[in-house]
């Protein structure tokens, strides 16, 4: 994003500024940081306004139903039951604004009721199908693995076997150590479930440390940012 | 016969047989152990350490007299987690409209906000302080996940709330909450189903509610016997799993020995349609 | 006294310490112009050699072509078939070092870790004479983000080369919608299937253009991707159907699932990440952004690892004499 | 009424979308999807028109009371609705600026979308012209004049103040994890230890930092990438799938509960 033009020029300052009075929360809260904040809260609002308007409720209901009404006359049956349905939404909508009111408030609980059980019927099966299912697929594994066509003892691949092995284990230790209801005070219920929490700890220390990378990425590119683009940007800019 | 196949063609997809047979069978065990539970028998339930320390929690913060924050992820009102979190939401809530503590919950969803406002509205009725409530606690701030981050970070610097609750689904801002919440000094107990993010409430947090733990919440603090029951069904549905698990790879361990593939129609059990 | 003092300054500062010395130290890294020697993996120097066996190669290509002229025209003089390996041999010595085809689909999403990649190759390219066709197959978004990393490896040779002139060293293609239907057609007529360049100055007049029609016309095919399935539509299409050699550079999240296609040869080489950029210029002889970012994640990652080496030892000290 | 029907439209729409999973008519599949999807989009409207005054009213109560940092407040709003006019006007209207932008084309004579490059832009900064919302594009060879989406200005802050800031928020993590990792990862107790093992193994494997110090060998690569990779393997798969099992049926459950209505969260706790 080298500056070209003087708006770009004022806009890589502002972003370079921005972006200096965000890392100084990092020191401690300041006035800068509160104004920053506020700007970016309150563009983000807007921001969230402009794409409902453009991306939503202009291309999906305003544009249809102008074309809908334009040629009223001819529409097949179906494009009647869109239109329908999409009233009866408008109207579910309209609800909402019943918390205006406090008495007529519990109107609203028909648009949230409405938006549950779309989000939830929808993902009922999606998340057997995703999760359950492809997690459980993925786990099917052989314990024991051979390096070539022959099975014997030589032809083992020690480390892909016992690899499979601990993976089988972990999946069922942690799927163990997440049992609820079930009383778990003898032995080897309690080995099972350290276990099961060695193997979440192991996980979750490797993601960490698998997202360092990323993260300090993203950190140069903000530096590389402020140095090339905004003060080399600006220099050469002014023809340096 | 024809007409038969193309009905099924068109109004049933055969490929994901699978899905329903699955569906009916996990759904058909909670269901039954929410029947059984309904006689009233005592359930038991586990132990979760996380969910022990939200009184510890409460308790702190009333006695500073400082704020309590609850921020509810950032999935919308159909997400099963953000729904879980509201669960607890409604427990913090009653337990602490006793005080004259603030609850402070920020939403980065209207519709999650609207439940929610109700939702303490009503905890604090039941507890028969509905005076101390406050409409502008459970607030909008913005619909976007960074400048929610920020919004809130910023709070927690500001208010310096006592207590920190992180429930529900988040993603990378995870964190940001959970180090700038630190950095005041609060009690912070996170839930999260987002397996990505469980790490870094783990490090950040003084609590963490791991995947699973946080649906079993409800049930844990309210101890209501649907609840249990409900927790007691899906833990029968997990041992299904692990049955099918085992079953499936004693059959492949028994391939590779062979060797031979004739267990490969276990595998395919489990396939999804077109993929 | 000063001890304590220096431990209280540090239990109320801990913070803003480490978060300033990381910040100095990413800083530092940005400015680092000393040399740091990484071994060149296998998986980078796959690219790279094949990037600089092109010129030999074309030049084996030509040979085989006029060969192959003079036998078929010893057998059957004025055939069709005649006309279409001269037709070839013509385009073959069009370019008499070869050409490479980079095809940059990655949005600016990834950018940071994908771009000092893409300038490396093109830069190797650039500095061995070899021609330069760019397009972006799959990212519209990603389109003029490319444009911009080959003007500035044309433009900034630092005395690696000469000035490259777009139209005359190299052409930029963009991107065209279906990245499927772009890619069959690319196989059979490049010239048709984009009509103009990214400037939109049109194919039949460039007589850089003159000498590539289809992949067959390129030495080497450099795929740079961060998502997930354009590998596999470049192999299908370009490897598979038209025989094209590729070489791929990738994010180093999803480099793991394309390690076999590396195995079975189907790809030359893999650049894993910002990783493979360090190691490419470092294999070009010209250390870079990649190598300066690499050193950045060195020292970043060391930084962690120190800290948590330090807050164990501050923990086992106080558990030892108590706070 | 007020319980019994919210729950009766949460159970229908519930198991209607529910079934349709199964339905593989095109019918279903494509357009009736569509239609739900816009009609949740249509109610999603109203909701944010809800949390907009809430936003309003409770600024508008730091404002009104001077409550510290009501100053902040104003800006919070005045940006707001600046970022929602300058994004909702025609971009005829908007100031401009004089560059090089890309577009997406409206389909040309073939009927394909392609982007291509403005080259000359007929607004300047401040400028005005009703007559053309559209600016002209060099598409090919011809000149054709194209419709540009949304007013430079609007592009304009969401480049260089919004994504902007985004980044930079983004890239705060980098400091977190230092010093998330400092505090937490000490070796308290076993379960602490694991997880620091396994971070600094992952941590030291994803660099070549065996070019520095040596630290041996296994199979053709360093020792701790080798390690990382066993670790990412094995046993990060096996948490991580028995996580995602767990939450799955978790989130099945709540799922039936609520389509059996014995979980009511819309009723927000009351009856």
């Amino acid at each position: 994003m080298a500056p070209d033009t003087f708006m770009d020029l004022i806009g890589v300052w502002l972003a370079a500024v921005l972006s200096l009075c965000v890392f100084s929360f990092l020191f401690r809260d300041n006035i800068l940081y509160r104004l920053t904040e506020a700007v970016f809260v309150g563009g983000s609002v807007g921001i969230g306004i402009v794409l409902t308007f453009w991306n939503g409720f202009y291309p999906k209901l305003v544009v249809p139903f102008q074309k809908f009404i334009a040629a009223v006359a001819q529409q097949p049956a179906q494009r009647w039951v869109w239109a329908a349905y999409m009233l009866l939404s408008l109207c579910l909508g309209v609800l909402f604004l019943s918390r205006f009111s406090r008495k007529q408030a519990w109107l609203s609980r028909f648009p949230m009721a409405y938006l549950i059980g779309l989000g939830t019927g929808m993902g009922i099966p999606l998340g057997i199908q995703t999760f359950i299912f492809e997690q459980t697929k993925a786990t099917l594994i052989p314990l024991v693995v051979f390096q070539g066509e022959l099975v014997q003892w030589a032809q083992i691949n020690w480390i892909a076997t016992l690899g499979n092995t601990s993976l089988v284990v972990g999946v069922l230790c942690v799927l163990y150590y997440f049992f609820f209801s079930f009383k778990k005070t003898d032995l080897f219920s309690r080995a099972t479930s350290r276990l099961g929490v060695a193997y979440l700890m192991l996980g979750f220390g490797a993601s960490f440390g698998y997202t360092v990378m990323a993260r300090i990425s993203l950190l140069t590119g903000r530096i590389d940012f402020l140095k090339e683009d905004w003060i080399l940007g600006s220099l050469r800019y002014f023809g340096w | 016969m024809n007409v038969l196949a193309t009905i099924d063609a068109t109004w049933f997809d055969l490929d994901k047989l699978n899905v329903l047979v699955a569906l009916v069978i996990l759904s058909a065990l909670i269901l039954y152990f929410i029947y059984h539970a309904r006689r009233g028998k005592a359930l038991f339930v586990r132990r979760i350490p996380g969910l022990e320390s939200v009184e510890e929690a409460i308790g702190r913060a009333t006695e500073l007299g400082k704020p309590m924050l609850y921020v509810s992820g950032i999935g919308g009102a159909g997400d099963v987690a953000t729904i879980a979190a509201m669960n607890i939401l409604g427990y913090v809530a009653e337990q602490v409209a006793h005080y004259d503590t603030d609850l402070l919950v920020p939403c980065i969803d209207p519709v999650v906000m609207t439940i929610e406002q109700e939702l303490v509205k009503n905890s604090y009725t039941r507890a028969g302080r509905p005076e101390n409530y406050k409409e502008d606690n459970v607030c909008y701030l913005t619909g976007e996940q960074f400048p929610y981050a920020m919004a809130v970070s910023g709070m927690m610097v500001r208010e310096k709330p006592a207590a920190n609750f992180f429930m529900g689904s988040f993603a990378a801002e995870s964190l940001i909450l959970a180090e700038a919440g630190a950095a005041t000094g609060a009690i912070q107990i996170a839930g999260t189903s987002a397996e990505h993010q469980v790490p870094f409430f783990i490090v950040a947090c003084d609590y963490t509610l791991i995947g699973e733990e946080l649906f079993a919440a409800s049930a844990y603090l309210s101890r209501e016997p649907l609840l249990l029951g409900c927790l007691k069904g899906q833990d029968y549905a997990k041992l299904v799993i692990i049955v099918a698990l085992l079953a499936g790879i004693a059959l492949l361990t028994v391939d590779a020995c062979l060797p031979s593939e004739f267990s490969q129609w276990f595998v395919q059990l489990f396939a999804s349609a077109g993929g | 006294m000063s001890a304590r003092i220096l431990a209280a300054i540090w239990r109320n500062y801990y913070r803003q310490i480490i978060y300033a010395l990381l910040f100095g130290v990413i800083l530092y890294a940005s400015f680092y112009r000393g040399k740091i020697t990484l071994r060149v993996s296998d998986m980078t120097l796959g690219v790279f050699n094949a990037v600089e066996a092109v010129p030999q190669q074309r030049a084996r290509k030509i040979r085989t072509l006029e060969q192959e002229l003079q036998t078929l025209r010893a057998r059957q003089a004025g055939s069709t078939e005649v006309a279409l390996v001269a037709a070839k041999l013509v385009r073959a010595r069009h370019h008499s070092n070869g050409v490479i085809l980079v095809s940059f689909d990655f949005a600016p999403d990834v950018s940071p870790e994908l771009t000092p990649m893409a300038e490396a190759v093109v830069r190797h390219a650039f500095a061995r004479g070899i021609r330069v066709v760019g397009i972006a197959a799959a990212s519209a978004q990603g389109a003029p983000l490319a444009k911009t990393i080959l003007e500035n490896c044309a433009q900034n040779p630092r005395g690696l080369y000469p000035e490259q002139l777009s139209g005359t060293h190299y052409v930029y293609l963009g991107n065209r919608p279906d990245m499927f239907n772009t890619l069959m057609q690319m196989g059979k007529d490049m010239h048709a299937t984009y009509e103009t360049d990214y400037g939109g100055r049109a194919l039949a007049g460039m007589p850089f253009m003159r000498g590539i029609k289809t992949f067959h016309d390129v030495d080497y095919l450099v795929v740079i991707t961060g998502y997930v399935g354009v590998p596999e539509t470049w192999m299908q299409i370009a490897n598979t159907k038209y025989k094209a050699m590729i070489g791929m550079g990738m994010t180093a999240v999803s480099i793991s699932g394309y390690m076999p296609y590396l195995q079975s040869k189907q790809i030359t080489g893999l650049l894993p990440g910002l990783r493979g950029a360090a190691e490419y210029e470092i294999a070009l002889g010209e250390p870079n952004v990649a190598v300066r970012r690499m050193v950045a994640q060195l020292f970043a990652h060391a930084l962690v690892v120190f800290f948590i080496v330090v807050g164990n030892i501050e923990y086992l000290v106080r558990r030892r004499y108590g706070a | 009424m007020r319980a019994k029907l919210p729950m009766l439209i949460c159970m229908v729409t519930g198991a209607l979308l529910l079934l349709q999973f199964f339905v593989p008519h095109p019918f279903v599949q494509d357009t009736l999807l569509e239609w739900i999807s816009n009609s949740a989009m249509i109610v999603g409207v109203f909701a944010l028109a809800i949390g907009l005054a809430s936003l309003l009213h409770m600024h508008g109560n730091k404002i009104k009371r001077r409550l510290p940092g009501w100053g902040f407040s104003v800006i919070t709003l005045v940006t707001a609705a600046f970022v929602a006019t300058i994004g909702l006007l025609k971009p005829a209207w908007g100031p401009t600026v004089a560059r090089e932008q890309y577009v997406q084309c409206e389909p040309d004579l073939h009927g394909s979308i392609r982007t291509t490059r403005v080259v000359r832009v007929v607004h300047t900064l401040f400028g005005f012209d009703p007559q053309s919302s559209t600016t002209n594009v060099l598409i090919g060879a011809a000149i054709m004049p194209v419709r540009a989406n949304r007013t430079p200005l609007y592009s304009w802050y969401f480049t260089y103040v919004h994504s902007a800031l985004v980044s930079t928020t983004f890239c705060l993590l980098a400091f977190y994890m230092l010093t998330a990792a400092y505090r937490a990862m000490r070796i308290k107790s076993w379960e602490a230890a694991l997880l620091m093992v396994a971070a600094v193994i992952v941590i030291i494997g994803q660099v070549p930092a065996d070019q520095f110090v040596p630290l041996g060998h296994i199979n053709g690569v360093s020792t701790f990438e080798w390690l990382k990779q066993l670790i990412m393997d094995y046993p990060n798969s096996a948490a991580k799938r028995s996580i995602i099992i767990g939450v799955a049926l978790g989130g099945l459950a709540t799922g039936i509960k609520i389509l059996t209505g014995i979980e009511r969260p819309y009723l927000g706790g009351g009856d």
